[in-house]
């Protein structure tokens, strides 16, 4: 039917082997590091520098499974980048290392670790090595609050668990602008140096919209804890952000007033703090629920309409942002091939340009996951839970949970939440890479001044606009938060 | 085991806090030092975002997360970033070249380059020094009454509502200053985009 | 100049950049010093010679028969047309007649070598204004399938060697023109694809319009010719103003952009799209009145000879007019040989075009004139 | 102004999202590449590959009549020809052939100047190698086998040739003279090896196996180089390269009893040193000792 079945197939292939291939060995290491040596520490009655030890265990193991984490994805990520756009302009793409091209990153990275390790002549030593390593130190810290927000605060997790979550995962992300100017002035080449400038220059633009834009999703929310932002979103996909930051919520409660399901009784900090509207003691109809989250009847309705508008269009604005903040195509400025060779980049070999390559892919996996978090809900079902319920899964849970339980139970291996929440935001980060990587494969490169002019006169307008929108709309619904 | 007691009570001690303070603060000192006495103004530029990530992890011992991510985004790279780059970009060669034309007042640079040439000649040290131990001095005199509640650790909400009450009018005002800044650097780089026209015009 | 940035208060220095011959984006071997005031240039220089190979003169120490097989290196996109220019002047010297099916099969030929030309510029271009993975495989693809059947014929996907003086090498076997014919069928589609993608993609308007604007006046001025001077607005093609072989019998249109103000980068992209689709309809017609008969009329030997006199023709290649201007003694070697290339001329105006524009603009710009650098340096 | 900038934004992103759509559907083609060393795509029976010389697809004759046609249309004179008059017939005699494909630009030219059809574009075009010096391709590597060169003329559509008319056969016996002998040899002796690195990519697969075999007899044949040696000093001074002529390697030389008319081909047949190819090292020495004096003078 599809003439391109087998190469599609091929790299569906190849996404389930590396996904298998990227969780795998970081649920082992966090599981090992996390629970079992803990665990076996702790039998008994554990001497207190044993108990000590279980608990740095327990506290190192977020940046162990991040690290272990880092590079495999990266390599994956390229693997995936290149049979995608394979895809795309009708060819085969890498397949000779390995079955159907599956090591061919592998490959490359051994290459490049191999190769020779270059300092041009002139250029700064110490700031040129310094270069990459700043450029990839942020993206391991900065992914750690997110750890918490998509394993659905898992205990072993939850150390990461900042209340300025987003800021600093915002501060992070700045870092490697700094980095991009030091490996371009240091690398004593004009093309890098001007890849560098601009750089910079991009970087510190669509900041505002990409910071904007984040700041308007924490407003609806209420909150700058990435994890809360991703447990108010449970319960299905209009409950989201991308639904009006919450404003579809009363929606999904009428319904699920309407079928009967049993709801859990609904305290908005709003009503408890707004005095004259009294607490209604749990609606009961369609009508009660609908009026109780939408109280301005059709000023609210209107209200709603404009929230999940205005949330499309910063979704739209972070993406926009982010794809510049991490120099993918259109806005790929720095390392402009055509005109600037290879930007700040082009004097480095070896493992440092590894560094570079690997970092930018891990930028690219931070900032589908943030989008994900921010606005998809994190690791939530998308299909609401009173639907799940009317569907016959009874059986089947209760079978798998009867195979499964002398792993959850007795070894701590399987959480079932964590499970189905990590396996939520896989399928939502790649798919916004996906993206990511089609738009790479269709649209040619913005001029330096066409991309400020668009970053300041289009965006960070459009995103104050969003802003003070939201800000006004939401009075008149009851949304989360 | 008692020894491990021991070290758990002094990790969580405010001894430790003291001696955290204490290695961050001799951080930020040597990398300041290193800013005012690298020969090369650019590599100055990129030690000084050392040295505010330095006082954005004070910040973080004051239990102020906001201020220190806000600290680190704003100030380490954004504004850093920018005075480097005009660094670059208004004269990447090295600062000799500027020495020699000290009576150049233009030149934003050559002041910067002449008060560290100055600062090694040795004068103003002895200023830099006295004018410390003057602060220092200050602000030991003091007696500051420490605040034992803890504020919160979700600061954020604290800090807004501070801005918007009691600073709001403070708050105000360097709005006002920062718009004026801007309004300012328009001006100036609009003025300096006329000109050119202008000599051509006569040429 | 030196007045001018001191005298300001915040100086800029200007940067001196050697773009090439090394750089990735160069179309080969041109070196270009460009003068940058951040990032404006403010004198560009295109310093050209690095592939000089001595055409004119390996043409006069070689025979008739052997330098034949070395033009089509001289334009290596566009072989068939210098092929045909050679061949012609010659013809014009010696007389000799071409067989009406040679010359339907030289119409073509060199129809299709103009698509597959204009499909790598059309690659590339888009390759120089960053698009780097996607959109340029898509002309490779259908320039792949034009290169296969020219395999077929000549020998070669690029070196045809294939029109010769008096006629063209050899008859292509009728399963040949209906795989052309199913080329021409499905190939407009594909031009629409590519439009789809590019033509009104946001991104590439804004890099393209309004962009090194070339004057009728400078164009005329520095003998620009080909899509470049038609989409400032002349509508000299010489097809059409000088009409050689079959083409009065052919019906085509010249699209030209009437365009006062001068052309733009886009202008001469989307005129490039148009000879696409205009190239396909005649290659449509000539496969409809293509005439049985003999296709050579001259004997292929090594000591072929050209009658002794002076001949000049010109051919419309892709890039512009390309003329051939010989002298022969009689002997079996020409005596002088004179190459007028189109890409010469069309890159001593680019200089002229890059001031004014930013770095990114350079691509932009020098990619939209369509330059082969072995054409320029011979 | 402010609908027209909503308008135009509305407009880009249709636009965008046609494009985008454009290449996302392009995904549910068939992909044009091939994986190139498994499958290999069908080539024009008229590509301009690798040079080669083919034998009467019949017979097994060697069609190269010495014309010298070739050598002199090459355009680049990557072509060497060395024959001689015989003595017996009065004919040019093919010793060898030499073509450097480093300096080669596959124009054909020769292909199409030869009176015989021996000399062909094949479609091999995988002849990368680490030397240029093994890119000088010598007769033995040049001359087809009997079935490629059939596969060709098929392919080509070429007149096949008629035999030629037997040859008187020389009463000479191989004891008279090992030089002119082993002279005679030379295009037998190339036709019996088979022709190493013809690999007509179109060909069927069993007709690269021959050539891959011949590989590793190219070594002996390496050892059996001094060989050529005697036939040079019997040879009139008419192709004055020596040297090169020397370095010829030569398998023709360990079957010295072979007469011309022996047309016979035994491709399993593996050159052995035999004592004769001994004999020839030894007087080698001083010949070249004389060689090297001829060329400082």
């Amino acid at each position: 039917m599809i003439p391109n079945a087998p190469e599609i197939g091929k790299l569906l292939f190849i996404i389930c082997f590396w996904i298998c291939a990227i969780f795998l060995p970081v649920w082992l290491v966090s599981w090992a590091v996390g629970v079992l040596l803990p665990m076996l520490l702790e039998q008994g009655s554990p001497s207190m520098a044993m108990t000590a030890t279980a608990e740095t265990l327990r506290a190192l193991t977020p940046i162990i499974s991040v690290m272990v984490f880092i590079p495999i994805n990266a390599m994956f990520m390229v693997l995936y980048e290149r049979r995608a756009l394979a895809l795309f302009t009708v060819r085969l793409g890498p397949n000779r290392v390995g079955p159907d091209g599956l090591l061919q990153t592998a490959a490359d990275a051994v290459k490049l670790l191999f190769k020779e390790d270059i300092t041009p002549r002139g250029a700064d030593a110490f700031m040129f090595t310094l270069a990459p390593i700043i450029f990839f130190a942020p993206s391991i810290f900065g992914a750690l609050p997110l750890l918490a927000a998509i394993t659905n605060n898992h205990s072993l997790y939850q150390i990461t668990n900042l209340p300025t979550g987003i800021f600093y995962i915002l501060a992070a992300a700045s870092l490697p602008v700094v980095a991009l100017v030091m490996a371009g002035w240091s690398s004593n080449n004009k093309y890098s140096l001007v890849g560098g400038l601009r750089a910079a220059a991009q970087a510190i633009s669509y900041e505002i919209p990409l910071v904007l834009s984040l700041v308007t999703v924490c407003l609806m929310a209420g909150s700058l804890d990435v994890v809360k932002i991703a447990q108010q979103q449970d319960g299905g996909i209009l409950n989201w952000n991308i639904a009006g930051g919450g404003a579809l919520r009363g929606l999904d409660k009428a319904i699920q007033t309407k079928l009967g399901v049993e709801t859990t009784p609904l305290i908005t900090p709003q009503q408890s703090s707004d005095p004259t509207e009294t607490p209604v003691a749990a609606p009961t109809t369609f009508e009660e629920v609908i009026h109780q989250y939408y109280p301005f009847e059709f000023l609210s309705y209107i209200s709603a309409g404009v929230l999940i508008f205005c949330s499309f269009i910063l979704l739209g604005l972070y993406l926009t942002g982010a794809c510049a903040e991490i120099n993918r195509i259109p806005f790929d400025l720095p390392e402009a091939e055509s005109e600037l060779v290879s930007g700040y980049n082009t004097e480095y070999s070896g493992i440092k340009f590894a560094i570079f390559f690997l970092a930018e892919f891990t930028n690219l996996f931070i900032v589908s996951s943030i989008a994900t978090v921010m606005f998809l809900g994190g690791g939530d079902n998308p299909i609401p839970q009173w639907l799940l319920n009317k569907m016959p899964l009874e059986p089947i849970q209760k079978s798998l949970g009867a195979i499964l339980s002398p792993f959850i139970n007795g070894l701590h291996l399987i959480d079932p939440d964590t499970f189905w929440a990590a396996f939520w935001v896989i399928f939502k980060v790649y798919t916004f890479v996906f993206i990511a990587i089609l738009i790479r494969g269709t649209l040619p490169r913005f001029r330096i001044d066409q991309l400020m002019d668009f970053g300041w006169k289009r965006l960070v307008p459009l995103s104050l606009i969003a802003f003070l929108v939201v800000v006004f709309a939401r009075v008149l619904v009851v949304c989360h938060g | 085991m008692d020894q491990y007691m021991i070290l758990k009570d002094y990790v969580s001690s405010a001894d430790a806090e003291t001696a955290l303070f204490y290695v961050i603060a001799i951080l930020a000192i040597s990398l300041s030092v290193g800013v005012i006495s690298d020969r090369n103004i650019i590599r100055s530029g990129f030690i000084l975002i050392g040295v505010f990530g330095a006082i954005s992890g004070l910040f973080l011992m004051l239990q102020a997360q906001f201020l220190a991510l806000a600290q680190v985004m704003i100030y380490a790279v954004g504004i850093t970033l920018v005075v480097v780059i005009a660094l670059m970009l208004t004269n990447p060669r090295s600062e000799r070249e500027a020495v020699i034309t000290e009576g150049d007042e233009f030149s934003q640079e050559t002041g910067a380059v002449q008060f560290i040439q100055r600062l090694q000649q040795g004068t103003p040290a002895f200023v830099a020094v006295f004018s410390f131990f003057t602060i220092y001095l200050a602000i030991r005199s003091e007696s500051w009454t420490p605040v034992t509640e803890k504020v919160s650790t979700d600061n954020v909400k604290v800090l807004g509502e501070a801005l918007t009450t009691v600073y709001s009018l403070p708050f105000e005002f360097a709005s006002v200053l920062l718009l004026a800044a801007l309004i300012g650097a328009i001006m100036l780089a609009k003025a300096e985009k006329r000109q050119p026209a202008i000599e051509s015009a006569e040429d | 100049m030196v007045s001018d940035t001191t005298s300001r208060p915040l100086k800029t220095d200007e940067m001196i950049i050697n773009m090439g011959p090394q750089h990735p984006a160069t179309h080969g071997v041109l070196r270009m010093v460009l003068t940058l005031d951040g990032e404006i240039v403010t004198h560009a220089e295109a310093v050209i010679g690095h592939l000089h190979r001595a055409q004119e003169w390996q043409g006069q120490n070689r025979t008739w028969f052997q330098y034949q097989a070395l033009i089509d290196r001289v334009d290596y996109l566009s072989g068939m047309f210098t092929s045909w220019a050679l061949a012609r002047s010659a013809e014009v010297l010696d007389g000799c007649e071409v067989p009406e099916r040679a010359e339907f099969l030289r119409v073509i030929v060199s129809e299709m070598n103009r698509i597959t030309s204009h499909l790598l510029w059309l690659g590339t271009y888009l390759i120089d204004l960053g698009a780097m993975f996607g959109f340029p495989f898509y002309p490779f693809r259908e320039r792949e399938k034009l290169l296969d059947l020219f395999e077929e014929i000549a020998g070669q996907r690029m070196m045809f060697n294939y029109i010769r003086i008096g006629g063209v090498q050899r008859d292509p076997k009728p399963d040949w023109f209906t795989r052309l014919r199913a080329f021409t069928k499905e190939f407009p589609d594909r031009v629409d694809e590519y439009e789809a993608i590019v033509t009104e993609n946001p991104i590439f308007l804004k890099r393209t319009k309004g962009i090194g604007i070339l004057p009728l006046e400078l164009a005329m001025d520095y003998g620009v010719t080909g899509p470049s001077l038609r989409a400032s607005g002349n509508n000299l093609d010489l097809r059409k103003t000088k009409p050689y072989s079959i083409y009065p019998k052919l019906e085509f249109k010249v699209h030209t952009l009437d365009k006062p103000e001068g052309g733009d980068t886009w202008d001469r992209y989307i005129l490039r799209i148009r000879e696409l689709r205009e190239s396909t309809e005649i290659i449509k017609q000539c496969l409809d009145m293509i005439p049985e008969g003999p296709i050579m009329n001259k004997k292929q030997i090594a000591g072929m000879r050209v009658k002794a006199g002076e001949g000049f023709s010109a051919v419309e290649s892709p890039r512009g007019t390309l003329g051939c201007y010989i002298i022969s003694d009689g002997s079996d070697k020409p005596f002088r040989f004179r190459w007028r290339n189109p890409s010469f001329c069309n890159l001593a105006v680019v200089g002229e075009m890059l001031v004014g524009s930013p770095i990114a603009d350079i691509m932009a710009i020098f990619g939209s004139v369509d330059v082969i650098l072995p054409d320029v340096d011979r | 102004m402010g609908s027209n900038l909503i308008g135009r934004a509305f407009e880009s992103f249709k636009r965008i999202g046609e494009g985008l759509r454009t290449v996302l559907m392009h995904s549910f083609r068939e992909p044009i590449t091939k994986t190139y060393p498994d499958t290999v795509s069908q080539i024009a029976p008229h590509f301009r590959g690798r040079l080669a010389l083919s034998v009467n697809p019949d017979t097994g004759e060697h069609l190269c009549i010495s014309c010298r046609q070739c050598e002199r249309v090459c355009p680049d004179k990557c072509i060497e020809i060395t024959a001689h008059k015989s003595p017996e017939t009065n004919k040019l005699e093919l010793i060898d052939f030499k073509i450097d494909h480093g300096l080669c630009m596959f124009c054909g030219l020769c292909t199409e100047v030869c009176p015989t059809t021996c000399i062909i574009n094949t479609n091999d075009f995988e002849m990368a190698d680490y030397t240029r010096e093994s890119l000088v391709y010598d007769l033995r590597r040049l001359t087809l086998t009997q079935e490629e060169s059939a596969f060709y003329f098929e392919a080509k559509d070429m007149p096949k040739p008629k035999p030629k008319p037997p040859k008187p056969a020389p009463g000479a016996a191989p004891a008279a003279g090992a030089a002119p002998a082993g002279a005679k040899a030379a295009p037998v002796g190339a036709k019996a090896a088979p022709a190493e690195g013809a690999k007509p990519a179109a060909a069927a697969a069993d007709a690269a196996k021959p050539a891959e075999s011949a590989k590793p007899a190219a070594a002996p044949a390496e050892a059996a180089k001094p060989a050529a040696a005697p036939l040079e000093a019997t040879k009139p001074a008419e192709d004055a390269k020596p040297a090169e002529a020397a370095a010829k390697p030569q398998d023709s030389s360990t079957e010295p009893a072979k007469t011309v008319g022996d047309t016979t081909a035994k491709p399993e047949e593996k050159p052995t040193a035999s004592p004769e190819v001994k004999e020839a090292e030894k007087e080698k020495a001083p010949e070249q000792g004389a060689d090297a004096d001829k060329k400082e003078g």
